[in-house]
C-alpha cells in the first residue's frame, strides 16, 4: 500500500523497456501460418472434379456456381465436363465446408493471405483462373497433406498433390 | 515586462577580452549571440543604432528561438512519448518514415496540414476558432523566463516563478473555451472537468513552490538556479517535489489526471470537435506545456542548467528535461486513470495540507539556519517528507487493500451427487 | 449434474395449487395454460420445494397455429431443472403475462420475442421493440414473415 | 442565490471507444452523475436465428463462430453439444477432450480481451492490453494450427472435431501452458494491487447476490457476486467432472471482483488444460455421421459455461435437414439486463468501467 502497488506497476513496465519487442514487421518478415492455414487461391484440380457440385451444395452462402456440361468431356469416366466454376470470394468467409464436402480430393483451400483487391468484381475467382492458378493447398480437411513439403510454397500438381 | 530580452547578455566589452577559446563560445552560446548581435549592430557606442532598436531586435530573434524550441520541440516529444510507449507495451513504435521512425513528426505535421479543417454547424465559430490560439500562445509565453543557461534566459523576470504560473492558468481559458463553443456535451463534460481541475491543483501547486521560493529568497528562476549551488533543491524540499510533480501532472493533464480529454470516457474530451491545424495547435499547446513544465521542475528542483561538469548548461538542462520526460511517459504507460472525484478529494485532503506542512516546516528550517543549510539536513528532510505522505494517507484513509478471491472448498453448487442439497455459502467467504 | 425434473414430478408439484392449469404433461416438460403462467411460474419461483430462481431462457416457437413460449428454468439452490411451456394463440396480437416481475432476467428476453415473434407481454415495463427499429413491420422470425430479396 | 441546472441526455455510442462494438446507452446525467440509462440495442442484429432456420445443421457452426467473435470455440461448442443432445449421440472421448481443451484455452483468451478492454476503459493507456493481445496471439496461433482460422473458427462439428490435432499442436500448447502463468503474475503485479484501480473498481457497480440471480445473470458476472454456480461444475459436459479445478467466486460482487474473478479463471483454465493434456485419450475424433444430419422430431437444449457465461443453444427439429427454430441464449445479452441498476447513481466514469467489467461482445448481443 502507500504507492507501493503502483510501483510495482512501474517496475513491470520499465522493465520491457530492455526487453525484446514482439512487433512482427509484416511485409518484410512475415509471422509463420500452419500448414491447416484456410486461405486465399482455392486450389482446385480439374482433373479429379467430378463436376458432382458437392461444395456449392454445402456452401453456407452459396458463394461456388457450378454449370456442367456432359458434352465437354464425353470420354473420361463418369465425369461432367464444367462450363463455369466461380467463387465468389468477396462473400466466402474461408469456413472449408466445401472442401470437407468434396469427395474427391479435388477442391483445397488455398495458404495465401495476400490479396487486397480494389474491386468487388475482382473478388470472383473464375475457372480459368483456378485452372491456371499456383497450386498452394492448405492441408485443412486434408490431413495427407501433412506430410507435403509445405514450407517451400512449391506449387503442387495434380497426381502427387494430397493423395 | 522589462524587455531585458537577452539583453543581459550584452556584456560590458571586456568580458571576452582574449578568451576566445571554443568552448567558452559554446558553453556561453546564449549571451554570446546577444552579445554578438549587439556589438555587430554597433553596440552601444555613440552613433549606433538606438539601443530600443538593438533590445527589439534581440527580444525579437530570442523570442523567435524560444517559440521555434517549443515549436519544433513538440512534434520530437511526441515522437519520444509514442516510441517510449512502444517499448513500454512491448512494440517497437513508429518506425516507417525515415531512420528509426525519425521523420514521422514530419509525416504527422503533413497530415495535419492537409487534413480538412471541421467545425461542428451548431458550434460558436469565432470562440471555436480563438480557443487553440488561447490554449498554445499562454503556453509558449511560459517559455520566457526559463534560464536556459548562465544568463540565458529571453526574459531574466524578477517574478520568474508568478510569470509562469499565471500564463499557464490563462490556457485553461483556451480550453473552456475549446469544450464550451464545440456544442458537444462531452466537450463539455471535459470543460468542466478542466476547470474543476484547474481550481483544485492550482493551489497545492503554488504552495509547494513555495519552499523552494523560502529556500532561495527570490522568484528569479536564474537566481533560484544559482541558489542551488551545493545541491539541487529536490534534496532540500522531497515533500515540494512530490506535491509539485503531482500538481504539475495535473495541471499537464497527464496520466493519471487526464480526466478532461479521457479517451475511453469523453472521447478526447474537450478538443473531441477539433481537426486538422486547429487540433494540431491543441496538441502543441499540450506538449509545449509538457516540455515548458518538464523545464520549470528541472530549473526549480534538479538545479537547473547548472552541472558538475564542462558541457554547456544547455545541454544540461536538456538532459533533465529529457529525464523528466521520461519519467512522466513512464507513468503514463502503467497507471491507470483516476475519477474526477477522487482527483478532488486527493487534491483538496491530501495535496494541499502536505504542501501547507511544506512550507511551515521549510520557513522554520530557514530561521534555524539563516545561511545555508547544512548538509545533514537532507536525509532528516527526505524522512519527513515520507512520514508526512504516509501519516497523511493514514490519517484519511487512503489505504486501499487488494482483496483475495475466495475459492470455495467443497460446497460448489452441483459438484456433488445430483440431486442433493448443497448448501450455499452465503456471500462467499 | 442438473436434475431435470420429469414432467410429472413437476405436474405433482403443481397439480394441487393450480388444478386447472397444466394442459399437457411431456416426459421432462408441462405445458401450462397461457393465461396461468405469471401465477405458475410465480409459485414455482417462490415455493420453497421448487425455489426456481432462476430464468435461464426464455424463447418462443411460431407453430403456425400458435406460439409456444419456452421456459427453461433451474434452481441454483437444489441444482435442479425444468422445462414449462406454454402457448400463445391467435397471429396478429397473441398476448401472454409477464414473467418479468417474477425474474428481472426475463425483460430483455421478452422484449426479444416481442420484437422478433410478435407474442406480446402484457404487464412488461417496457414492451418495445429491441433489435429492430420502431415502425418496422412484420416480426421477422414468424414463418410467414417473407424475406425480401433484392 | 440559486444556480438553474438542468440534467442532459447524452448518447454513448454507439460509435464509443469503450462501448465494446456498437451499443448505445442513452444516459440521463445530472452533473456527472447518471439518473437513468436506456440501453439500445439491435446496430450489428443480423438475424442469425432466421438465417439459422434456412441452413444445414453442420453449416449453422459457420454462424454461431460470428455470435460472440471472441470465443468462437465455445460457441461452436455449445452447438454442437445442442445437435448431438438433439440426435441423442455422443462424441468420441478424443474429440470430448481435444473440446474441452479448446473451450478452456478459448475462455483464457476471451478474459484476456475481457480484462485487457475493462483495463483499457480504466485509462491504463493500453499497456496491459497489448501484453494481453500477445498472449492472445498465442492462442490464436494455437487454434490455427488446429482449425487453419485465427478467430472464426468452425472447428468443432455434430458429433465431434473437424480434424485430429496435427502433430505439432501438443508441443506448442505444452510451451504454452508452462508460460502462461508467468504471465499471469505480471499481470496482477502490473495493476492487482495498484491503489488508483482499487480506488477506481472496489464498492463500485456492486451486484448483490439476489438480485444478480433474478437478473439471469451468468459467468464471472454471477460468480463475482458470491453465487458459485459454474456449468462446468453443475451440469458437468464433455470431460469437465474427470478433471479438477476450483471455481473463484467473489465477495460483494463488484469491479473489483469480476477483475479478480476472470484472473483466477485463467489459472483454473489453464490447469484444466494441462490435466486433458495428461488423460488425452488416442481413438476417433469425430464420430461417424453423414455430411446431411437429419435429426428426429423433437426439441434440445444444451448449454455450456463460455467465457462470458451460460451459452445455450435450444433447438427444433422438424426432421429435416435444418433446424425448425433455432433460439439462442446469449449471455452477453442477459447479461445486461441489470445495467439500469448497476448503473444508476455512479458517474460517468464509472458507468464505462461497470460496462467493460460485464464483459460483453455485441456479436452475441444483438446476434
Amino acid at each position: 500500500m502507500y504507492g507501493e502497488g503502483i510501483l510495482k506497476g512501474l517496475g513491470v513496465t520499465l522493465s520491457y523497456l530492455f526487453k525484446k519487442p514482439v512487433t512482427v514487421q509484416y511485409p518484410e518478415e512475415k509471422a509463420p501460418h500452419y500448414p491447416r492455414f484456410r486461405g486465399y487461391e482455392f486450389v482446385w484440380y480439374e482433373d479429379r472434379c467430378t463436376g458432382c457440385a458437392s461444395c456449392a451444395k454445402y456452401c453456407p452462402l452459396g458463394t461456388i456456381k457450378i454449370v456442367t456440361n456432359p458434352e465437354l468431356q464425353p470420354n473420361v469416366g463418369n465425369k461432367y465436363g464444367l462450363e463455369i466454376f466461380d467463387i465468389d470470394t468477396g462473400r466466402c468467409m474461408f469456413c472449408g465446408l466445401c472442401v470437407e464436402a468434396c469427395p474427391y480430393d479435388a477442391l483445397f483451400m488455398g495458404s495465401g493471405f495476400e490479396r487486397a483487391t480494389y474491386t468487388r468484381r475482382s473478388m470472383m475467382v473464375h475457372i480459368d483462373e483456378l485452372r491456371l492458378a499456383d497450386k498452394q493447398p492448405s492441408a485443412f480437411a486434408r490431413p495427407h497433406l501433412h506430410g507435403v513439403e509445405f514450407g517451400e510454397r512449391t506449387s503442387l500438381t495434380s497426381p502427387e498433390a494430397g493423395r | 515586462m522589462a524587455v531585458s530580452a537577452l539583453a543581459t547578455g550584452c556584456q560590458p566589452p571586456g568580458f571576452f577580452d582574449g578568451q576566445n577559446l571554443w568552448h567558452e563560445w559554446v558553453v556561453n552560446f546564449f549571451p554570446r549571440i546577444g552579445d554578438s548581435i549587439c556589438r555587430g549592430m554597433g553596440g552601444h557606442a555613440d552613433g549606433g543604432p538606438p539601443n530600443w532598436l538593438i533590445y527589439l531586435v534581440l527580444g525579437f530573434l530570442g523570442s523567435l528561438i524560444v517559440v521555434n524550441i517549443a515549436a519544433l520541440g513538440v512534434p520530437f516529444v511526441v515522437l519520444l512519448e509514442r516510441k517510449l510507449l512502444g517499448r513500454f507495451q512491448n512494440r517497437i513504435g513508429p518506425n516507417r518514415v525515415g531512420p528509426f521512425g525519425l521523420l514521422q513528426p514530419v509525416a504527422d505535421a503533413l497530415k495535419l496540414m492537409t487534413k480538412e479543417d471541421i467545425t461542428p454547424a451548431a458550434a460558436d465559430k469565432i470562440v471555436f476558432a480563438l480557443a487553440p490560439l488561447a490554449f498554445a500562445i499562454p503556453i509558449i509565453l511560459m517559455f520566457a523566463p526559463i534560464p536556459w543557461a548562465d544568463h540565458a534566459s529571453l526574459a531574466n523576470l524578477d517574478i520568474g516563478i508568478l510569470w509562469v504560473i499565471a500564463v499557464t492558468t490563462a490556457a485553461e481559458a483556451g480550453i473552456f473555451m475549446a469544450g464550451w463553443s464545440s456544442n458537444n456535451k462531452y466537450s463539455l463534460f471535459g470543460a468542466m472537468r478542466a476547470v474543476a481541475l484547474l481550481v483544485s491543483y492550482e493551489i497545492p501547486l503554488v504552495l509547494s513552490l513555495l519552499g523552494v521560493v523560502l529556500l532561495a529568497g527570490t522568484l528569479n528562476l536564474s537566481e533560484i538556479v544559482l541558489d542551488q549551488r551545493f545541491a539541487p533543491n529536490i534534496l532540500w524540499q522531497p515533500l515540494g517535489f512530490f506535491v509539485f510533480i503531482i500538481a504539475v501532472s495535473a495541471e499537464l493533464n497527464r496520466a493519471p489526471f487526464d480526466q478532461l480529454e479521457a479517451e475511453s470516457e469523453l472521447v478526447s474530451g474537450f478538443h473531441t470537435e477539433y481537426s486538422g491545424m486547429k487540433w494540431a495547435m491543441v496538441q502543441l499547446g499540450e506538449y509545449a506545456a509538457l516540455i515548458g513544465f518538464s523545464a520549470i521542475i528541472a530549473t526549480l528542483f534538479l538545479s537547473g542548467w547548472k552541472g558538475p561538469l564542462w558541457i554547456p548548461g544547455y545541454i544540461w538542462l536538456v538532459t533533465k528535461m529529457a529525464f523528466i520526460l521520461c519519467a512522466f511517459i513512464w507513468v503514463r504507460a502503467t497507471i491507470p486513470r483516476m475519477r474526477i472525484d477522487q482527483i478532488m478529494a486527493f487534491g483538496w485532503k491530501f495535496l494541499l495540507p502536505l504542501s501547507i506542512i511544506n512550507i511551515f516546516a521549510t520557513a522554520a528550517e530557514v530561521i534555524a539556519f539563516p545561511d545555508a543549510l547544512p548538509y545533514w539536513l537532507i536525509p532528516i528532510n527526505i524522512a519527513f517528507a515520507g512520514a508526512c505522505v504516509v501519516g497523511m494517507a493514514k490519517l484519511l484513509g487512503f489505504q486501499p487493500k487488494t482483496r483475495k478471491i475466495v475459492i470455495p472448498g467443497r460446497p460448489v453448487i452441483g459438484d456433488d451427487t445430483p440431486g442433493r442439497i448443497v448448501p450455499l455459502m452465503r456471500g462467499g467467504n | 449434474m442438473t436434475r431435470q425434473l420429469a414432467g410429472q414430478e413437476i405436474a405433482a408439484a403443481l397439480k394441487g395449487v393450480f388444478p386447472e392449469a397444466l394442459t399437457d404433461v411431456g416426459a421432462s416438460d408441462v405445458t401450462v395454460r397461457g393465461e396461468d403462467i405469471l401465477d405458475v411460474c410465480r409459485h414455482m419461483h417462490d415455493a420453497p420445494a421448487l425455489a426456481f430462481d432462476y430464468l435461464v431462457s426464455l424463447n418462443a416457437v411460431d407453430w403456425i397455429d400458435s406460439f409456444e413460449v419456452v421456459y427453461q428454468l433451474v434452481s441454483i439452490q437444489y441444482n435442479h431443472k425444468a422445462v414449462l411451456r406454454t402457448r400463445a394463440y391467435g397471429r396478429e396480437a397473441p398476448v401472454l403475462p409477464s414473467v418479468s416481475s417474477v425474474w428481472r432476467g426475463a425483460n430483455l428476453q421478452e422484449r426479444e420475442v416481442y420484437d422478433l415473434m410478435g407474442v406480446r407481454f402484457e404487464g412488461h415495463p417496457n414492451m418495445r421493440r429491441i433489435f429492430l427499429w420502431e415502425g418496422f413491420e412484420g416480426h421477422p422470425l414468424r414463418k410467414d414473415f417473407l424475406l425480401q430479396r433484392p | 442565490m440559486t444556480l438553474k441546472t438542468e440534467p442532459i441526455i447524452v448518447n454513448i455510442g454507439p460509435q464509443h471507444p469503450s462501448t465494446h462494438g456498437v451499443f448505445r446507452l442513452r444516459i440521463l446525467f445530472d452533473g456527472e452523475v447518471i439518473h437513468d440509462v436506456e440501453p439500445v440495442f439491435g446496430y450489428l442484429h443480423r438475424g442469425s436465428e432466421k438465417l439459422a432456420e434456412e441452413r444445414t445443421y453442420t453449416q449453422i457452426v459457420t454462424l454461431t463462430d460470428r455470435l460472440d467473435y471472441l470465443a468462437a470455440m465455445s460457441n461452436n461448442l455449445s452447438y454442437c453439444l445442442s445437435v448431438e443432445k438433439l440426435m441423442g449421440i455422443e462424441a468420441p472421448e478424443r474429440a470430448k477432450y481435444i473440446r474441452t481443451i479448446m473451450a478452456e484455452l478459448m475462455r483464457i483468451s476471451s478474459h484476456l480481451m475481457g480484462l485487457g478492454f475493462f483495463l483499457q476503459d480504466l485509462g491504463a493507456f493500453a499497456t496491459p492490453l497489448m501484453y494481453m493481445f500477445r498472449e492472445r496471439e498465442k492462442i490464436m496461433d494455437l487454434f490455427e494450427m488446429a482449425s487453419g482460422a485465427r478467430i472464426t473458427y468452425t472447428y468443432m462439428r455434430p458429433g465431434g472435431v473437424n480434424d485430429d490435432l496435427p502433430p505439432e499442436f501438443m508441443p506448442a500448447l505444452r510451451k504454452f501452458a508452462d508460460e502462461m502463468p508467468g504471465y499471469i503474475d505480471e499481470y496482477e503485479r502490473l495493476l492487482r494491487e495498484n491503489e488508483i484501480l482499487i480506488t477506481r473498481t472496489k464498492g463500485v457497480g456492486v451486484l448483490p447476490r439476489d438480485l444478480a440471480i433474478n437478473g439471469s445473470l451468468s459467468g464471472p458476472a454471477l460468480r463475482a457476486s458470491g453465487v458459485p454456480w459454474d456449468l462446468r461444475k453443475a451440469d458437468p459436459y464433455e470431460v469437465y467432472s474427470r478433471v479438477q479445478f476450483d471455481l473463484p467466486v467473489g465477495q460483494i460482487g463488484d469491479n473489483y471482483d469480476r477483475f479478480l474473478v476472470r484472473l483466477e479463471e485463467m489459472r483454473q483454465s489453464l490447469r484444466i488444460v494441462r490435466q486433458c493434456m495428461q488423460q488425452m485419450p488416442a481413438g476417433p475424433f469425430r464420430a461417424d455421421l453423414p455430411m446431411l444430419l437429419r435429426p428426429p422430431k423433437g426439441d434440445a437444449y444444451a448449454h455450456v459455461e463460455g467465457p462470458k457465461g451460460e451459452l445455450g443453444f435450444y433447438l427444433v427439429s422438424d426432421g429435416s435437414i435444418s433446424p425448425y427454430r433455432c433460439a439462442i441464449r446469449a449471455p452477453s445479452f442477459i447479461n445486461l439486463s441489470l445495467l439500469k441498476e448497476m448503473l444508476v447513481g455512479w458517474k460517468i466514469a464509472d458507468m464505462i468501467t461497470i460496462v467493460g467489467s460485464l464483459d460483453f461482445n455485441m456479436g452475441e448481443v444483438d446476434r
